[in-house]
């Protein structure tokens, strides 16, 4: 808990020598522990979290990033091509998004937006698990329960709010366990989001608030939600927070162990703002080109996130070319694997509408459903089930008519 | 057997969900040292920690939010929502969220969360203090809706609803919180009438008349005015409104014929016009006259020294009663 | 007279009203440069301005509050809530403060907001992107509420709103935004069909089908169908939710004896229960069945490859009709 | 607005001179310019905003706190009466309300909560509008239009929207007009008010956001909403604030001329932190004794606003035996015009429930009026009008029965 005395904006200085409590202020300035051109950079305090990733763990980030893009350039392709009704792409945040779960415990949950498919990747999320929402053919990806992560949440911003309770429920629990919570720099403008700041700030709930400020919200620049840093945000809250390269891996990674490091061990929420940008349109329904110059894009392209990991991996020799090879029939297989388990998808029931509306019977409910598998029944022309006919009107046999 | 007022039964209901179950916890404004605006968790946090009785920040939104938060972890959240028209700041995490996170997980993610709302005027408050909204809920699929009408089911079903897997919205009909009744505080929840089960409170055979919460007093008094006229209503009260127990309301309409429907909240879209669509589709042939609303004014909640107007009462019902039963009334001789 | 989309249609009256009243603000997520998810502000905010065509930060209370503060200060802003499913966060602020403040202020302040919500499902979108929530609206005393089902009205209504004192719901059906119609570009709003009233679309003797937005086109094609084998349907347009234009509604069924209501939103509360219940009040010995309603099921919409199951369509509205008829049915052989 | 480089709660520092954009940092100390032993202490950057003060107008800002403690002591008894429904006092936050009203121009739009009855008085509200809300004989206090200040707001929060929007107003009308808003502490947990903080820092809103910070939000205090001082939550969104003793009315005089001459000048919004304290129960339906330790009300009544400006002046010679007599006999004046214009209020109509739900006639409620005139009419035995009995049921003659 920050004093009173603190004042606006300053938390306490130090680094984690100062255990429970401590807090890293990077105030105006990046955290980046690889420069864009694969070079890496020293700041004790932060490279302090990360001594421990010898080049195999480097070689598993770069893995892990380069099979998320390749996930996303898979699923982005069967969009285009009517296997997907819409996909959300993480192209250019994949430092962001594996630097943060890479650091977490199996056992701290994640309460994610909609966009963190790469997140979900590593938590053990199915590949179908993956697609089958963006197909169409289930509200949810996994069983939260399973993989310690809840499903893509599209309301903006209400997940925050989800991971402040939890944290609270951690905290009844007695337990060391940290929950993590992403979100874009849209969804700071959201009420829930600073609710939540208020909520876990309050009870010094031990959660992590990750904010990928991708600069855009669809068409909207960050500038229309804040003329200052995101990560500022925070501290007014009584939070502190950091601001970091999110296309650095390793900073990404060294700014996550930290706070959740501070909040297993007593210490309360932390902001992360990783400073990234989405490469790609909004949703595959998107046309970013009404809005954001070209050459913006041009600019983020020179410092993508592999490019920089795999530059220093290879100026330390820990990149050989069959390494790079090895790793892209990974992402080739997985890749395969998704476009097969997405068109092999099972097409769902019709009476499937009517379940896990309640986890007991209800009169209403049953009754509906009663009718409607009557009413399906009626068509005894079609065969067993019948269908609606929604979008495409009268096409199909009267049932008793 | 005691004699305890509408609001020491829910707090005694409260009190005995949370010796029962360590998940369970409450969240709201005012509800620890204060012990609620209406005293209704009074004691509570001194027994059971600020852990387990929460006094949270002053954000609804939030309050609701870190419930489903707090059901993820397997908790069973109470959250206490401090007069009706303050709930529509959580109204965004109600409907998309804890109303919808079993669907949408097909089953895997429970939301065993309550939400107690104290509702309905007649206290001679400000605006936002009386209102009757609980027509926003039963329209939400996923939600159960029950509202309470007597200390009795107040506590039974204040238990019912933290030990339902489904979450529920429990009215609680504040002009009611002083008034007093028998409770039996050993009544075991499972075997109790279930919290989606209407109850005849009242019989008749020539009018029925089906309400809910601060109204069952209300037409219960009407009921016995009517007999002193020869009329005999038989009273339902729903106690859930989301499901309607309709096979209850059917089988007395099937017996009288004749229906009345009163509530607080206003006409338009209220529940009364989901209870005369439904009987009517299931009694058609036996009603002998259309069913009879009479509620609540389609105005925003009037000011206090006008609410007796907009409020239901004995004579407004009655004048309903003759409405169904084709006798002389307000309205006779007007067409349709 | 123009062939334009539906998308297109309001866009020209939302261009009429900011070229004719210089209080005319628009404000929402996306709408400047991008025109909007749907285009539907398309080149808007390049001729008049960032001021007049705002991209607000992204959060819909903020939207609603913030035009509540336009309107005292002698504004008429129009929100557009990007999809149906995001318009809870902003749900106090229409609730508490946009529905009520000209009762509040007993007529000083005014509210002449339009809330711009494109609504419905039918078009493949995940959560959140296909909901129907008109009837939390219609429930609200103090708004009005309209939907509108082809180009001409779409263009024509908007304008109406918009130059309404009062505050208004616009529900806009996405599926038919691609929908080409013929559209007078110089009609005249003041002499134009009032904004209260319905239409019949489809004249018919057998059958009175009731509907708007998005299953009017539905509806009318059921008309059709039903021609074909000989029966007569007769289709109204509500155009407004809230109030009900029931006259017309009342003529029809005592003209038919029938009534079959349609709508993508659930059953239970929906508008539909509304209009039954208000109908057989009115018509109660005119009707020679009870009012039938086909609606979508209450659960949350579903994922999209089950929502043409959810969506009532020809077959299921033709369904109700023959319920109404008393013909064979689905239904048929049913007790109650 | 503030540059990226400026970093977390950094606003430019700087008095008056730095003209437009100009904003004072207070830092973790209360801008206090007369002491609570009311000796005047001198901080040159807010002093220069209230050099014109002579002892005319100090008297008169005495005068005012006295007038509007004594409505408010008026009110109470009334309410203890039964003569109104509910009373929240605003004992203890004279200063507060006073030196931020004072500072307004007339066209300046106030969107208060329910607690600025002191506000309202200075307004031009009459005594009748300020009571009949509390009496239950009107939903509405004042025509906001005609004092330029809306009525109470109940609804926490909700009305620093307003504000926004109607700063926003403002810009589109080129105007130099500013709107400032009234809210609580506890208020600031609240989604609306953040952003309400959002809407106004990114469309740079000329707004005041006056934050009387009276240590409790009904039982709980300000702590359960933020562990750090509240003037710092704006700072986050990248507004400037002020952190002033609230019992001091010249330093909320200057705070508030400060911020009022930023907006104007097109400087944006500004956030205001009053400290003070609510001396009396929440409402007159509240018991504080149930929570709250009576040694707090004690520190704070030393602290009392009038006493401390009262001291001064008669330091000074400024306030006379007389002075005070007259001021006391304009406040008893009051008290007793409220009282009688309380008592003497006609009762409602019971046909009003009907008017103004709409500007223009809306058929279901012209039908549900017709219906309700019969049903009165029907009352034959009770004569014209009758009344509905929801309160005392079953207490009226029956009417067609
Ligand atoms: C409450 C709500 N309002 C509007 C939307 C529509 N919408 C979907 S994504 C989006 C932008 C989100 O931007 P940001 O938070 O930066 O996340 P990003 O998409 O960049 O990852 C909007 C406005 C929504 N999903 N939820
Ligand atoms: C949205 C909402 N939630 C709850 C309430 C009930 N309530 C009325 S006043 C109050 C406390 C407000 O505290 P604060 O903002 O500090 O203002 P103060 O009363 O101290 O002036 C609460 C919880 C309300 N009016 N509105
Ligand atoms: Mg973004
Ligand atoms: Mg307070």
């Amino acid at each position: 808990m920050l004093t009173e005395e603190t004042g606006p904006g300053h938390p306490t200085n130090g680094g984690p020598a100062n255990g429970t409590g401590s807090t890293l202020r990077t105030g105006g300035n990046l955290v980046q522990l690889i420069s864009p051109e694969g070079e890496r950079v020293h700041r004790p305090e932060f490279d302090v979290w990360i001594k421990d990733l010898g080049d195999e763990q480097l070689l598993a980030l770069y893995e892990d990033m380069v099979v998320i893009r390749r996930i996303d350039k898979e699923a982005t392709a069967l969009q285009r091509q009517g296997e997907l009704a819409l996909w959300p792409p993480l192209l250019g945040q994949e430092a962001s998004q594996i630097g943060s779960v890479r650091a977490l415990r199996d056992d701290d949950f994640i309460f994610p937006s909609y966009r963190e498919s790469g997140v979900a990747y590593c938590r053990g999320a199915r590949l179908t698990e993956i697609v089958r929402t963006w197909r169409g053919n289930a509200l949810y990806g996994w069983d939260p329960h399973r993989i310690k992560m809840a499903t893509p949440q599209i309301v903006i911003g209400s997940q925050t709010l989800h991971a402040a309770g939890y944290g609270m429920g951690i905290l009844n629990d007695g337990s060391d366990n940290v929950t993590i919570t992403y979100f874009g720099d849209g969804a700071t403008s959201q009420g829930d989001v600073n609710e939540s700041l208020v909520f876990a700030a309050s009870f010094q709930a031990p959660v992590v608030f990750f904010c990928q400020n991708n600069h855009w919200a669809i068409s909207e620049p960050v500038t229309v939600q804040s003329h200052i840093q995101l990560a500022d945000r925070a501290v007014g809250f009584g939070i502190p927070s950091m601001r970091v390269d999110g296309n650095d891996v390793l900073a990404v990674m060294a700014a996550t162990r930290i706070a959740l490091d501070r909040a297993r061990k007593g210490g309360g929420p932390t902001f992360i703002e990783a400073v990234t940008y989405r490469m790609g349109p909004h949703t595959t329904a998107d046309d970013p080109t009404r809005y954001r110059d070209p050459n913006e894009l041009e600019d983020w392209a020179a410092k993508d996130p592999i490019k920089r990991l795999r530059t220093l991996l290879e100026a330390k020799g820990a990149l050989t070319e069959e390494q790079i090879a090895a790793v892209d029939r990974k992402a080739d297989q997985v890749g395969a694997d998704l476009r097969n388990s997405c068109i092999t998808l099972p097409d769902p029931q019709p009476m499937d509408v009517f379940e896990h509306v309640y986890s007991t019977p209800n009169s209403w409910i049953e009754r509906q459903k009663d009718h409607y598998s009557r009413y399906l029944a009626s068509f005894s022309g079609s065969g067993a089930g019948g269908s609606g006919s929604g979008l495409a009107e009268g096409t199909q046999e009267g049932g008793v008519r | 057997m005691s004699q305890l007022t509408f609001a020491r039964a829910i707090n005694a209901g409260l009190r005995k969900a949370l010796e029962n179950d360590p998940k369970v916890v409450l969240l709201g404004e005012d509800i620890g040292m204060l012990g609620g605006v209406f005293r209704v968790t009074d004691g509570l946090q001194k027994d059971f920690g600020k852990h387990r009785v929460v006094d949270t920040p002053l954000a609804e939104s939030g309050i609701v939010g870190t419930a489903v938060g707090l059901a993820y972890r397997g908790y069973r959240p109470v959250c206490e929502i401090q007069f009706d028209g303050f709930v529509y700041p959580a109204f965004d995490q109600i409907v998309s969220q804890v109303a919808k996170l079993h669907y949408r997980t097909m089953g895997s993610v429970k939301m065993p969360i309550t939400i107690r709302i104290p509702f309905g005027g007649g206290i001679g408050s400000p605006e936002h203090h009386s209102e009757s909204p609980e027509a926003y809920f039963t329209h939400t699929s996923g939600l159960r809706v029950i509202s309470v009408s007597n200390p009795q089911d107040a506590y039974t079903m204040i238990q019912q609803a933290i030990a339902s897997d489904d979450p529920v919205v429990y009215f609680e009909p504040k002009r009611r919180y002083h008034d007093k009744g028998e409770v039996d505080e050993a009544a075991d929840i499972s075997t109790a009438l279930s919290m989606e089960r209407a109850r005849v409170v009242t019989e008749g055979k020539d009018v029925t008349l089906v309400t809910y919460g601060p109204l069952v007093k209300t037409a219960r008094d009407a009921a016995l005015a009517a007999k002193d006229e020869g009329v005999s209503v038989e009273v339902i009260d729903l106690r859930s409104l989301a499901p309607v127990d309709f096979p209850v309301i059917e089988a007395s309409v099937r017996k009288t014929g004749r229906l009345v429907i009163t509530h607080e909240a206003g006409q338009y879209g209220g529940l009364g016009a989901e209870i005369a669509a439904s009987i009517t589709e299931r009694c058609f042939y036996y009603l002998e006259e259309a069913p009879v609303r009479i509620t609540g004014f389609d105005v925003p909640y009037p000011y206090s020294r006008l609410e007796m107007h907009h409020l239901p009462d004995l004579d407004r019902i009655l004048d309903g009663v003759d409405r169904a039963l084709g006798r002389p009334n307000s309205l006779s001789g007007l067409e349709g």
